[in-house]
């Protein structure tokens, strides 16, 4: 069975042809490897392919499906597409671009909250601050939106992805 | 003698400062915040007090809160580290008051250097050199430029009421001065209703150099040579470095001169830093003075041989330096690095998190000042500052080399560092070749942007590895999936891809 | 120029050679065997080739598996690192035949060193002390009492055929010398149908002190100074530090003269260490040499500020060495001990085995050589060390506390570890005034025992934490079965603990 | 409910008195004790007992019911006894004091077997020597016995507390 997994804007197709201890081969986008993968810690994978040694980070996303892959140099968001994520792929293809949730892209303590529920904010305006280790962070609508919600007051500690403000 | 220290801080540098009271025997106290119970600090201390909720001036902040704990404990020292209640004059007071050993400057000292006019003045008349510059608000035309003239080009004329800009000129050109004083006195008298002006030297392409220095309780002090910190963003330090790559040996010394003359001025005692601005022509100039142990105090401690945690303590106990000036020496070239919890990539944004793997780089020359552990998580209440990395080498370029080596294997996972955008400082050719000043960051953003350092394989590699993991996971969840369709094995993949594709 | 090296090698020599390697801008490939896919020596090389099954000799020492990687990864010099193939005059012979660089000395070195009585004949002619003795059998009880005579009291016979201490004989006093002899050569006869002895001064109390060599490919050789060795547990070094305390900077220059002319006598080229036994009046007799980098040689790099591997790498690449005797110092003090995964306290038995947990020790002035993580199998197959820690000090005192400290901070869970059994030899009376001898562990055995050295409260705490963990596990199972119990809370204590107890 | 834990030759009793966050009360063997608690990491526990600060590492043993303790300085083994174990402890008392089995107390190779089923062997005689990390150790028995099973040869890999031979 062949998977589809994306990273960065590349859909690659991917399947597993044989296995025989640390030794698989792959058929990676009609590309076939032969190589020597084994998990040495927790989410650490030391890799020999044509004798050369990779050591590959991973660390789960939200869910089972997404990676952050740590290579030597470079860091990779991986996710695997099956008909589940491909269903809510779609779904989210037509609600347009912008969200209509503001999250917190960071853990934090919201220091200033700017509009109340039923305010009309311009494009570019700010609505909530954030502030982590020192540093605060504003919270931007990309468009004229109305304030549909406020789902967190001053002095509340966010966590990342946590939704702060609903607007529509 | 000091028996039993009280650390008034937190991070890494609680636990350097414990590292060598354990080596002198001391007892270590430390305290602790809400959000640090599981902070490393805790875990090292032979004895953990909590002072109150997370945000700082809640607990570390605390003057009384941590007197308290002094007193219930038996501290005989408070060691404040660096932030919190370091520079804090009133702190350094109350500790006195109370028969608590501070370890650090009296108020006298904190106080002298914390406030820029008088710390200027004090300098003035300790002949120190300042940036040159008037001391008192001018008032009036022909004085001004009396003044440029006196100084000499370039200078900066700012409001003296002033801030933000305003009223501020930079006056490269003798045809300039006339038009940018008077265009600077009446942009300050429209915005602060005070016409006014100070006029500054310019300090074109600045090096920051500051000057370890220690100074005993009978009047002894000496300086352990300069730090070069040019390599800032946002007036951070990023990278520090000891021996400075600009500077002379006939500089050297007697910049040496002027901050042990500097740290005379004000009875100096304890560890001390004098700061300067140095220009391309090796000018200097005092900046500030902090009145307690630098952040990048390390470089400093590898190239001299020094313990200058050890010696604050020597020095609060009431000891004589055990060196004079001329038993110093600085041997061979240390680097240090900040590694940061943030995204470097994505407008250094801080990164707080829970730590999920960490490899610590070791081996020849490499020192690592760190505090966290794998499960600990960063809170989001403090500094960003993960740990530091200082590395030794006989010659500046094999420091550079070695420092590439230990970032190369230093890994942690579960928060973004900015360990990629350190490796890319050591790459551009300006940090190579020691030829950078303050503006190194900016001028170098050519250098310092993300890139992508592997061909298509490590991408490949990437995608075999999520894979590999995720279709681990499921054969664990649903055994005998995977293992059954490889039954045929892959002999006769191509069937296969052609059917079972999806 | 050298620009790819196989490491025919692993643990933690091979990590610390690849890291140098990298520092200088060398590939390096790591060779592993059956036992090693997950070793980090592995993981560390740009590349690696398995080259065989677990034992040794069906992996790291077939000569002709690493030749031919060597060939087929285009590396262009092989570092043997130490033991396995590293005083193999064959190999040496082999990459040379091959074309490949040997990072090491020619079969030559290796020949003449390696045999001990040839050594001995070399040294003797080169002017360099050896421990004064017979070089040919000795058969006839009128020669024997002459040649004691000679080389004076105390002197070991020993049966020219023999081994296993039989005609063994040590001789103190004059009046025991004819009796001696005697029963020496006929218990020789007896045992070995040959009643031929050796002769040799007895040394009655030993230090094991040894110098660092470089030499290079044009006739220059230099000392990187001492160390002593004399901490050992069967005849395995254990703590080695530099300096030693007991030489004087006189017999250090004589002995480093020596040890230069030692190698220059065979033409040495590369890293190596000449062995001395010294005895309590500093006079030194040359023991052996070893042809290669040894395992004790960071204490060096720390102490002289000389990277060992990078200089074997420069000196295999022709270049001359570039320092002169005079420009090497030693700056204050180093200290080493090996971590052995053993059982100290239960006769040394080896404990191979998984790492559950590692926490390893940081900050000022420690180095830490190790190659183990969390989650790695130390295998049954190779030598028990799983790391070496180096501190320094500006003192022999401040390297001891800062040792205490680095290994009070050490943790390894899964496996045993010789920590605390070290931890116990630094508080040692004769170790920290320094006078010891190689008798040092079978004179010391009564400080070297295990001791209790918390009081009741800390097994208290061990036994809270168990039960505190058990039940939490529990509560997992059976979720509120904990907190059930606990409805009424702890007011009642009195009546709950009649009602359930057991 | 209080337990039964042992710890070198003591049976302690210890009983869970109360339990808020990470601060628990403990009555052990009549002694009342507070502290806070707190696994920081895996197997890795912070204490902080009247301020002090103890870092105890736990590692089980072959079962769930058992530990190695590691505090500062010393290393404990505990033991939890209920009435599972309490069977197991008496079972076994009946069969005396020594064993019928010989088993590895460390993984390694088997590189000599010096008897064969049905022998007899003599007190302190060497049955099985094995090799790790270039150190051999030999099992001997430690009264007369006869050698009922190998259950090892020559070349073998042993893992800690494997059973090489059955004696009677």
């Amino acid at each position: 069975m062949s998977y589809e997994l994306k990273i960065n804007d590349r859909i690659a197709n991917i399947e597993l042809l044989s296995r025989d201890g640390n030794i698989i081969q792959v058929m990676l986008d009609k590309k076939l490897y032969e190589l020597d993968i084994l998990e040495v810690e927790r989410g650490v994978y030391s890799i020999l392919l044509d004798n050369n040694s990779f050591n590959v980070e991973l660390v789960e996303g939200k869910n089972a499906k997404t990676y952050t892959v740590n290579t030597l140099y470079e860091s990779f968001e991986v996710e695997v597409i099956d008909a589940e994520s491909k269903y809510l792929k779609n779904r989210k293809k037509d609600e347009g671009e912008d969200q209509n949730v503001i999250a917190s892209p960071m853990p934090g303590k919201v220091v200033k909250v700017l509009v109340k529920e039923g305010d009309k904010v311009k494009a570019g305006e700010t609505v909530v601050v954030v502030s982590a280790m020192k540093m605060e962070s504003e919270y931007k609508v990309k468009q004229d939106r109305v304030i549909k919600k406020l789902l967190v007051k001053v002095g509340d500690t966010v966590s990342s992805d946590q939704p702060m403000v609903i607007i529509e | 003698m000091i028996k039993k220290v009280l650390v008034a801080n937190r991070g890494e540098i609680a636990i350097r400062i414990m590292r060598s009271c354990r080596e002198m025997g001391i007892r270590t106290i430390g305290v602790f915040s809400e959000a640090d119970r599981s902070s490393m600090h805790v875990r090292y201390a032979d004895e953990a007090y909590f002072i109150g909720p997370s945000p700082s001036v809640d607990s570390y902040l605390k003057i009384e809160k941590i007197i308290e704990v002094a007193k219930t404990s038996g501290a005989d020292a408070i060691h404040p580290g660096y932030g919190f209640l370091s520079e804090n004059a009133n702190f350094s007071a109350r500790c006195q008051e109370e028969g608590i050993i501070f370890i650090g400057p009296d108020a006298h000292a904190i106080n002298t250097m914390g406030d820029k006019i008088t710390a200027r003045k004090t300098m003035i008349a300790a002949g120190v050199p300042v940036v040159p510059g008037t001391t008192e608000p001018i008032k009036d035309l022909k004085k001004a430029v009396e003044v440029i003239r006196e100084i000499g080009l370039p200078v900066m004329i700012k409001a003296s009421a002033g801030g933000g800009g305003k009223g501020m000129r930079l006056v490269k050109e003798e045809s300039q001065i006339l038009d940018a004083v008077s265009s600077a006195r009446s942009e300050a008298k429209a915005a602060f209703g005070d016409d006014a002006v100070y006029i500054e030297k310019y300090i074109d392409s600045p090096h920051h150099i500051e000057f370890q220095i220690l100074g005993d309780k009978h009047g002894h002090v000496v300086h352990l040579f300069e730090r070069e910190c040019s390599v800032q963003r946002r007036h951070q330090k990023v990278v520090e470095e000891t021996p400075s790559p600009i500077i002379t040996s006939k500089v050297r010394a007697e910049m040496g001169e002027a901050a042990v003359a500097a740290a005379k001025a004000v009875n100096y005692h304890g560890a001390g830093t004098i700061e300067f601005i140095v220009d391309d022509n090796l000018n200097y100039y005092f900046l500030e003075m902090n009145t307690r142990l630098q952040v990048e105090h390390p470089v400093t401690e590898r190239v001299v041989g020094v313990d200058l945690v050890k010696q604050q303590i020597n020095i609060s106990n009431g000891f004589e330096l055990a060196f004079k000036q001329e038993d110093l020496k600085q041997h061979g070239h240390a680097i240090e690095v900040r590694i940061y919890a943030e995204d470097s990539d994505n407008n250094f944004m801080p990164s707080p998190g829970i730590i999920k793997h960490i490899t610590e780089p070791l081996g020849l020359g490499v020192r690592h000042d760190g505090y966290v552990y794998e499960g600990y998580e960063i809170p989001i209440y403090y500094d960003p500052m993960i740990s530091k990395l200082i590395v030794w080498g006989e010659t500046r370029s094999e420091a550079i080399a070695r420092m590439k080596r230990a970032l190369y294997n230093y890994k942690i996972t579960g928060v973004k560092t900015s360990i990629p955008y350190l490796s890319r400082i050591l790459e551009v050719p300006a940090f190579v070749e020691g030829r950078y000043n303050t503006h190194f960051i900016e001028e170098n953003q050519q250098y310092l942007m993300p890139r992508k350092n592997c061909d298509g394989q490590c991408e490949d590699v990437a995608i075999i590895t999520a894979f590999f993991d995720y279709i681990t996971k499921l054969e664990k969840i649903q055994p005998q999936a995977i293992t059954k369709e490889l039954g045929n094995n892959w002999k006769d993949f191509g069937r296969k891809r052609s059917i079972l594709r999806l």
